[in-house]
């Protein structure tokens, strides 16, 4: 388990990370966005910084997250 | 053309940066004794802050803070320049449900709370000003969202913001009057593992908490109302 | 005696409290930032005796480095300081009357933080903390080149943080693979642990750090952002640019790369960037039709220069490039503050439109001919003396090709000012312009800066008493090392 | 080491995106990507096998038992940092979008790149 989840977890990062680049949906890509963050919080806390975990989760998972969905909502959806 | 370009060179990033990351290894203890170390051995004795990340972010470091907390003030002073004549009536926005709102008003005060708790308590346990600022911004974000007039005072969330930074700077120089230098702790430092501990750590995070909130909320708020 | 910090921490206090002041007391709200940029100006110019005899060390925080951030005030980092300083008080002046698009007390604010992070980039003593302020002046940079909010500057500004953000990334990454080496973050500490560390990842951290820089100082690559930024953003910050953020950022390079890392090669290879920076920034300015724009590209020619010297690795070359550093930023904010007004008066950005401009508002012309001719190094102005030392210097340091280049660089440089100077004074005007008399904030500030580059052009012997303990100060890099971390 | 990995490959993906994305919000989404990844490889880096957090909540924890708290602290300053410059890059897009009623770089690009 110790050294299987941070295997899994990188590959879902990846896979995040790639959606994120690659979707043509602003919306699909910034909740892939989220993802990472919220992957990238849980590896903070794995790798003992829980202030840190705190301060991603708070910041990547929820603000960054609401301005880009403002932006978009803003602006417009899809890339063209 | 330009993506065979930006490949090439991120190729080439990648490799240094994996040749590079190759010497330094995953796991073992890197700590320079004069330092990071140091910071471990007397940091709760000599900062009074149990937890030492804390300590270093508001006391060994903490010119960098005072910097983190410009650079986000800047950020809202920016955006407000950037946004400044396109402010007006909010888009409309689809009203949302009975349930949302409910939730929003029996949320919104316990998440007010647990970002204070947070910042208050940023010297004992993980978190901070920071962390407790951006919550409370959460908790003002979901009031937006919830409903469609919901409105702060610009008035109130600026003299909060410029109150706040005005007291880390003023508590700064205290440390320069009552102490030996810039950000000096001068307050005693008490017992560790109390609220009422490590000096001024508390009162700087707590103006921090204040006027990383009211930024962001300010942040929030403007990008809202900007026509779209 | 006060403290050294009240330099940095006053500006920010102002920058907090301009808001509710503005409310309590809307003159006293418009006037703080000024004064608070004079005070601060008299407060450098009080510590330069000091800071020549000895290095100050600040402590904050009262932890003693490496522990805590200290501000190291050395000869270099005063001299920085007071130019900064006294160019950003100019354009304050400036920006009294010219400035008339509103948010004013934002474009306060912001001009007020960016030259507080100027100032600590070139007083710290902590490499992260750099960062931290070399964040502060570019998000400031990158809000102020925004802030006529048309769609040029919208454009520019998105262009410059992209390219701005990236690279300030990289600077990250080579202050984590430092860390992960040396495990301490203050300047002094790292310089004296640098020569043990394994080169294999020392070299690719400065390779990481001169890229991260490369971007505000308008190195070659990475200089595109530098024309639109310089074009579109208010003309006072044009000046801004080229006399404060890319000054920080080339004082971060040379202390960078002479005191902490020290690797010749790294430091030739700058005479190399810097010639190539210099023919292309003078190329691309002989074709420029907008006076704004040509004056951008002037400026990246001449940061060329300024590398150039840098590069030689001599103390003859070191202090060649702080003077023409200095120079450079006396005699570019002339010449912006000045076109600021020219455009203003002939209605248009087009050099073809300022024909016979030195008829209708003649001390503007005046001021720019003095500009213009600094720049191209006509004695007895100021920029004859620093042009004339690098160039010798790289002479001396047997770089004749790269001293023959440099020479081509000026006679391009003379021939498209000269241009502009031809056609404000020997074409005949345009009917619609009418004399028109300059406010009073543009009469003092332009009248000082004149006085500055005339007076440093007939008495360059004061200037060089400064420059020499700050050259000596970026070579000897032991010195640098214990006057902040005691024998 | 699968850390290492994680935070390379967000650095370059990342800064993949910033460099080829035509899309303005695709472009600053790449940035902070690319940030995500430095302040992971940081905290990577303080990392050590078999320690805890540095946070001495019972008066039983040991010093020699703690990670490295000061990458920790440099990576909240990296965040709050990264937070205000996505702030103010998502502010100009708004403004660029208000101009030129596309978020398409290309269709945007008037002055010389």
């Amino acid at each position: 388990m110790q050294t299987f989840l941070p295997i899994v977890l990188t590959l879902i990062l990846i896979a995040a990370a790639i959606l994120t680049v690659h979707l043509r949906d602003l919306i699909a890509a910034i909740a892939a966005s989220s993802v990472i963050s919220l992957i990238a919080s849980i590896f903070f806390y794995l790798l003992q910084a829980p202030d840190v975990a705190m301060t991603e989760a708070a910041v990547g998972v929820g603000l960054t997250t609401a301005i880009f969905v403002i932006t978009v909502r803003k602006t417009r959806r899809y890339e063209e | 053309m330009k993506k065979v370009l930006a490949l090439a060179s991120l190729a080439v990033i990648g490799f240094v940066l994996v040749s590079t990351l190759r010497l330094v290894p995953f796991g073992v203890n890197k700590m320079n004794p004069q330092v990071a170390e140091r910071y471990l051995r007397e940091g709760v004795a000599r900062t009074g802050s149990v937890n030492i990340v804390t300590a270093i972010v508001v006391n060994y470091r903490g010119f960098d803070t005072l910097g983190e907390v410009t650079v986000l003030f800047l950020a809202a002073t920016g955006l407000g320049a950037v946004l400044f004549d396109k402010r007006g009536k909010r888009t409309q926005r689809t009203p949302a449900s009975l349930i949302v709102k409910s939730a929003a008003l029996i949320l919104f005060p316990l998440i007010v709370l647990l970002g204070a708790y947070v910042f208050v308590h940023g010297h004992l346990t993980p978190g901070g000003g920071f962390q407790g600022g951006v919550i409370i911004a959460t908790g003002f974000l979901l009031m937006y969202m919830a409903f469609r007039s919901y409105d702060v005072s610009h008035t109130w969330l600026m003299a909060i913001e410029s109150l706040a930074g005005t007291t880390f700077v003023v508590l700064g120089l205290l440390g320069l009057v009552y102490g030996r230098s810039f950000l000096y702790n001068f307050l005693p430092l008490g017992t560790a593992n109390a609220v009422f501990s490590a000096g001024v750590i508390p009162l700087i995070y707590v103006a921090i908490g204040l006027k990383v909130g009211s930024e962001l909320t300010g942040i929030l708020d403007h990008l809202m109302e900007t026509i779209r | 005696m006060l403290d050294p910090v009240l330099l940095i921490a006053l500006p920010l206090l102002t920058a907090f409290l301009v808001p509710l002041v503005r409310r309590a007391w809307r003159p006293l709200g418009e006037a703080l930032p000024l004064l608070t940029l004079l005070f601060d100006l008299a407060l450098a110019i009080s510590y330069v005796p000091r800071a020549l005899e000895k290095p100050i060390v600040v402590i904050i925080a009262g932890w003693r480095p490496p522990l805590g951030i200290n501000l190291t005030i050395g000869p270099l980092g005063i001299f920085m300081a007071v130019m900064i300083l006294f160019v950003a008080v100019l354009v304050a002046i400036y920006s009294i009357w010219y400035i008339r698009v509103e948010p004013k007390e934002r474009y306060c604010m912001l001009c007020l933080m960016l030259v507080t992070g100027s100032l600590g980039m070139v007083l710290t003593g902590d490499i992260f903390n750099l960062f931290v302020f070399m964040e502060i002046t570019s998000i400031s940079a990158y809000a102020l080149t925004a802030f006529i909010r048309d769609r040029d500057g919208s454009e520019a500004a998105f262009k410059y943080l992209i390219i701005g953000s990236l690279a300030s990334n990289f600077f990250l990454l080579g202050v984590v693979l430092i860390y992960s080496s040396t495990g301490t973050l203050n300047m002094a500490d790292l310089a004296a642990k640098m020569p043990s560390v394994d080169p294999r990842i020392a070299v690719p951290a400065v390779i990481l750090m001169v890229v991260g820089l490369g971007v505000e100082s308008e190195m070659f690559p990475l200089n595109g952002w530098a024309p639109d930024a310089y074009s579109m953003a208010p003309t006072p910050i044009g000046a801004v640019f080229g006399a404060i953020v890319v000054k920080g950022a080339v004082y971060a390079l040379a202390r960078m790369l002479y005191t902490i890392f020290n690797f010749q090669g790294v430091i030739h290879f700058l005479v190399i960037m810097g010639i190539v920076t210099l023919l292309m920034g003078e190329m691309a300015a002989l074709r420029q039709r907008q006076i704004k724009r040509m004056l951008a590209f002037s400026s990246i020619g001449q940061m060329g220069l300024i590398l150039v010297a840098l590069g030689l690795g001599t103390a003859g070359g070191l202090v060649a490039a702080l003077f023409h550093m200095l120079n450079h930023a006396l005699l570019k904010a002339l010449l912006f503050l000045t076109a600021g007004y020219l455009v203003y008066h002939s209605g248009s950005k087009e050099i073809a439109d300022m024909d016979g401009m030195g008829r209708r508002v003649p001390l503007l012309a005046v001021a720019f001919s003095i500009g213009a001719f600094g720049i191209m190094g006509l004695p007895p102005l100021n920029g004859f003396w620093s042009k004339f030392l690098v160039i010798s210097e790289t002479v001396k340091a047997h770089y004749v090709a790269i001293a023959a280049l440099a020479l081509v660089g000026s006679v391009i440089e003379a021939v498209y000012y000269l241009r502009v100077v031809g056609r404000l004074f020997f074409k005949p005007a345009d009917e619609r312009v009418r004399a028109a008399r300059l406010p009073v904030s543009a009469f003092v500030s332009l009248g000082l800066l004149v006085v500055a580059v005339v007076v440093i052009g007939l008495y360059p012997g004061w200037v060089m008493h400064v420059l020499q303990p700050a050259a000596h100060e970026l070579l000897d890099k032991s010195f640098y090392i214990h006057s902040v971390l005691g024998p | 080491m699968v850390y290492y990995v994680a935070a390379l490959s967000l650095i370059l993906i990342g800064t993949y995106a910033v460099l080829t994305k035509k899309n303005i919000v695709k472009i600053v989404l790449g940035l902070s990507i690319a940030e995500t990844g430095v302040n992971l490889l940081l905290i990577t880096i303080g990392y050590v096998k078999g320690r805890t957090a540095p946070i001495f909540s019972d008066p039983s924890f040991r010093p020699e038992k703690m990670v490295d708290p000061v990458p920790q602290a440099l990576v909240l300053t990296a965040i709050v940092i990264g937070l205000a410059v996505t702030a103010l890059a998502l502010a100009i897009v708004i403004r660029l979008y208000d101009h030129h009623k596309t978020l398409n770089i290309e269709k945007i690009r008037q002055l010389k790149w």
